[in-house]
């Protein structure tokens, strides 16, 4: 089994979850109001009042064959906007 | 022009609260007003000026006055960014100079609201119509801004975000910020036509508690100004010469327009000011999702970090003179 | 049926607002009231209904009617889940159609205050024991619908989940907006009888912001009813059915029962209106923890994605004729 | 001592509203406020009392009484932490004696207007002024910790956190709490020294509103208390003792302190209060950063969990009458 | 050294806690507010103030052996209102 | 690539950040209003209003060099005031 993370802005959240959904994902977790700093650009929550908007952190428990079957789509997802994609390996209980 | 004006502006309640926040930045204090808290008042703000801005409208009626003064003010918003892209060229790529542009054409709904306060506390009348003009000066900034991007970025830009007309009215209606004032004032107009006992009902929450609303928030836009000036450095000089001489100069043709229309001085007041006055919520929002491209820092540290603070403190007196030198008393 | 009254209910600012916000979504606008801030209004709004109403009851004291009439509630919101329940056991399960059928049993505080707001723009009279019998209906029907999953459920639940009385009971009083809307009530009632200068000084907070933050509330409810309706499409058209008839056959029930119990328009109205509004608050949250077997997506979204709106929107209105032609004008 | 007060505190909507907080958790209700809420409130009342505070010195100017209350509650807040460090340090390292001591030397503002509204109740006239005593109370305190701290403790602290007295001096002015208590308390007297227009705007939120969110908050601290109560099982029958003992022996020099100033009644039952109550906002919030060596649990179990209800519920209406026995009725 | 995910209903807190200072975990960390949906149910941010509340995502860092203790409990807090529970392996830094 | 998980409170985010910024990371992300409790010091969230704050959770994705760069700083901002961190592996997308 796997982990996938996805930071990114919360206004790509509905992209992303479309793109998980269209996957068939066995389920997913939201965490907004994240903030942080990326390579390029800066997300302070103090600014979140401005609709700027914080980031979103996503995970994915699942097979590594969905995330195959996901990988272009969200690299499309992400590259326009930025955010970050990360594997790891992770056990049921 | 009197040192009186400015520290009278000042020791206002508004601006106190807001001066408190930046020195409690300057300090070191870990004063916080956590999110969403902010959100909180910044969208009861924008419910309660769109709210009472459409009742005014009903009340005055469309008088003489009303159409050309919103027709300029919409006018106003198409033209500022126009000659600050211009300015900004010079310096910045076409993605940083639209978004930039973008936001100074647009308006600060905060700024408007501290001089209509500054104004009650002059005693100096003004009409209730002028919010149609704060209403309608949002959206065309973004739209000549995203026009901006389309027309002049190089023509490689990624396909996926090739902009089209309807995503560009898009972010320029729909955007949340843009969406509540207008139909807070449309509410607030239908309202007034057909159930004026509601506006009684809701004066307590958009009347009366408006003013220690407005503290709270500034209180907050103190912190949060103070925290964005240091990241200005990075911004280089021509930026922060900008972020005080763009205000100035669209006072200035905002002024002489006022005085063509034959603005009374308190509607002049207001409608420099929203020509001043730079965006920080609607077209920054909007300018993210759409100009990727340009850095967010650029245009969210000048228009919070430097404009916004010098309209509150200085720039609504300085304004206030320029109205009574430029504009002959009218008797109106 | 005139068409006036419902047009009048439409352009009240709370009705507008709940527009807007379902406006909002219909738009794509990214407008968003992001967690807390929808749970501080609607803790706000249970409190202030509480107190009030506690104020009204010792006020009014217990007149001929009042006893009858909180009977009269109690009982309806025992029978109108077990009419439910047959009539959705003919589609769904016994968990689904128990935690569906409890809902509508219960009552929607939102609502009934929407149908006060009416009657005070129509300048009708209701008295404020009403009240009380919006806090009795909400526990009874929480009971049934779990006494329904106690004795009507498969004998294999697995046995970590065997609903014992006390549990019952737990979920049915102590869910936090019951205990809130409750203790609320005591408090109000304590504050008349023994220390009456404190009603004074509640009354800008728990009375005159209550409008507005009604207002504003409703702007999310808006937002979140026009997020759920799309669901419902997996729902089923029996269950789209169930949520607009269920509320209407209630109310036609609750009409002769206002009757016999001979209110006046306005109380009738009330009355009527309880019967006729689902739960979205206590009801789901206690279901949730208690019978997770059920679908929460059903129970939330037909309550909220179409009864609500129906029943803000175009219900009371229809409701009031309905009160108009059954009910004859008595002299009270 | 009647019993009469004490009833009488406790049947007020902010005492009520504590108690049913308070109950929600001994019944396992899920009610809930959750975070960022309560610190809404919790600014909100500091930014209220400031403001208002300041109004009240800058209109009753610096009379005879002012300077010597002042002076004498400065006093107090540098006396009663000595105090309680000497008998905390017979069963507590220097750590946790100096951190639970500065806790009891500096104030609690929610008992301080709690105590307020129990005199507009009884109708005894007070001063605005000692809003001034309730600001400069906050701090001394936590200097006297950090400094007992800085040369009780062993000396092998690691460096890192060798105290400055620079550090030390932030703490204590630049808290978030302490510095925008003061800060309100600055706004609110320029405000009234020179545009008094602004004080009656800012009155429907500074004013008005301000019992009702005293109740909400309160409603929140009940549930607080109430889920920390437990905890101090784990901190011993001494510190349970501390708890209780500590306000009454603070209220006990305090009256006689009160006595030899020549306070009314009014002024002294909140001198009184001063003394007696223990800080659980700015001093643990100081702490924690200062001494991690002392556990928090301690100082915030204590002050939150069993003083503040002590003296919320029982405390004023004892101090009252301690007030009406030692204080002879002068003429004032 | 291990790395516990858990993500289940807020509601469902106390228990979750219950079990794991029974267990005696060295700490964990509780994130709340978290959204997301599951095989089964959905749970939207946008309803919380009704009361449904969201989720918990709680993180415990402790050993294999801790967690052996704990599965069945863990298990058993999860298996009725639905949750997921990930291990994966995480050094001290 | 690794993951990087600090767990500490909130007021000492400040300097957490400065030690990452020091080490040129390429980027990271922060949650706040996490609670928890670890081997000595309880935070609870409904204590926030106090200004006692919650813990911040900082998650960093980065090469292994860069932890070791930082490690000495970290367990530094660390010892003081408590707070845990964990390495574990990751893979970009
Ligand atoms: N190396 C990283 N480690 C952790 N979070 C990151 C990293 N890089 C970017 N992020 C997160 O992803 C968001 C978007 O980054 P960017 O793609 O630069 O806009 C940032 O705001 C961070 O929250
Ligand atoms: N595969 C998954 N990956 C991440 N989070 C999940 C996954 N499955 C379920 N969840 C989370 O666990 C919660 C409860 O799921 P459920 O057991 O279906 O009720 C969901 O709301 C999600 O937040
Ligand atoms: N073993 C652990 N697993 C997960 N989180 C932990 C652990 N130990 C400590 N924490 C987190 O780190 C914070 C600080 O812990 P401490 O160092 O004990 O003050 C706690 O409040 C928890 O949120
Ligand atoms: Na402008
Ligand atoms: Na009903
Ligand atoms: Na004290």
């Amino acid at each position: 089994m796997k982990r996938l993370d996805l930071i990114f802005s919360e206004r790509e959240l509905d992209a992303i979850i479309k793109t998980l959904e269209k996957a068939n994902v066995p389920g997913y977790t939201v965490m907004k109001h994240a903030t942080g700093r990326g390579p390029e650009r800066v997300v302070t929550e103090d600014m979140e009042f401005t609709g700027l908007g914080a980031n979103a952190h996503v995970i994915v428990f699942c097979e590594q064959e969905l995330i195959d079957k996901m990988r272009d789509n969200i690299r499309d997802d992400l590259s326009y906007y930025g955010g970050v994609a990360y594997i790891s390996e992770a056990t049921p209980l | 022009m009197e040192i009186n004006p400015i520290l009278q502006n000042v020791l206002a309640p508004p601006v106190l609260f807001f001066l408190i926040g930046a020195i409690s930045v300057l300090f070191k204090s870990d004063l916080e007003i956590p999110a969403p808290l902010p959100k909180l008042f910044s969208l009861y703000l924008l419910l309660a000026i769109g709210f009472k801005g459409g009742i005014e409208i009903q009340k005055s009626g469309f008088t003489d006055q009303v159409l050309p003064t919103l027709s300029a003010a919409i006018l106003m918003s198409l033209l500022i960014p126009l000659i600050g892209f211009l300015i900004l060229r010079f310096k910045f790529d076409v993605f940083n100079s639209a978004a930039i542009a973008a936001a100074y054409g647009s308006i600060s709904a905060v700024t408007f609201i501290s001089a209509e306060s500054f104004l009650e506390s002059q005693k100096i009348a003004f009409d209730g119509f002028m919010v149609g003009a704060l209403a309608l000066m949002e959206s065309p900034a973004i739209i000549v801004g995203l026009l901006l991007v389309k027309f002049a970025a190089p023509k490689n830009r990624p396909k996926s975000r090739k902009m089209h007309l309807s995503a560009i009215l898009h972010e320029s209606f729909l955007n949340g910020s843009v969406y509540l004032l207008l139909s807070s004032l449309i509410v607030g107009f239908l309202t007034a036509s057909s159930n004026p006992s509601g506006i009684a009902k809701m004066e307590p929450f958009t009347g009366q508690l408006f003013y220690g609303a407005e503290c709270f928030f500034l209180l907050d836009m103190g912190i949060v100004a103070a925290q964005r000036l240091p990241r200005l450095k990075n911004a280089g000089s021509f930026l922060i010469g900008f972020a005080i001489f763009m205000p100035l100069f669209n006072a200035f043709i905002g002024v002489f327009v006022a005085r063509f229309l034959s603005l009374g001085p308190g509607n002049a007041l207001l409608f420099v000011v929203l020509c001043a006055s730079a965006s920080y919520l609607a077209v920054p929002a909007a300018m993210r999702m759409t100009v990727p491209e340009a850095k967010s820092s650029y245009y969210i540290s000048t228009t919070l970090g430097l404009t916004f603070p010098f309209n509150i403190v200085l720039g609504i007196p300085i304004y206030m003179s320029l109205v009574n030198t430029i504009i002959p008393l009218s008797p109106s």
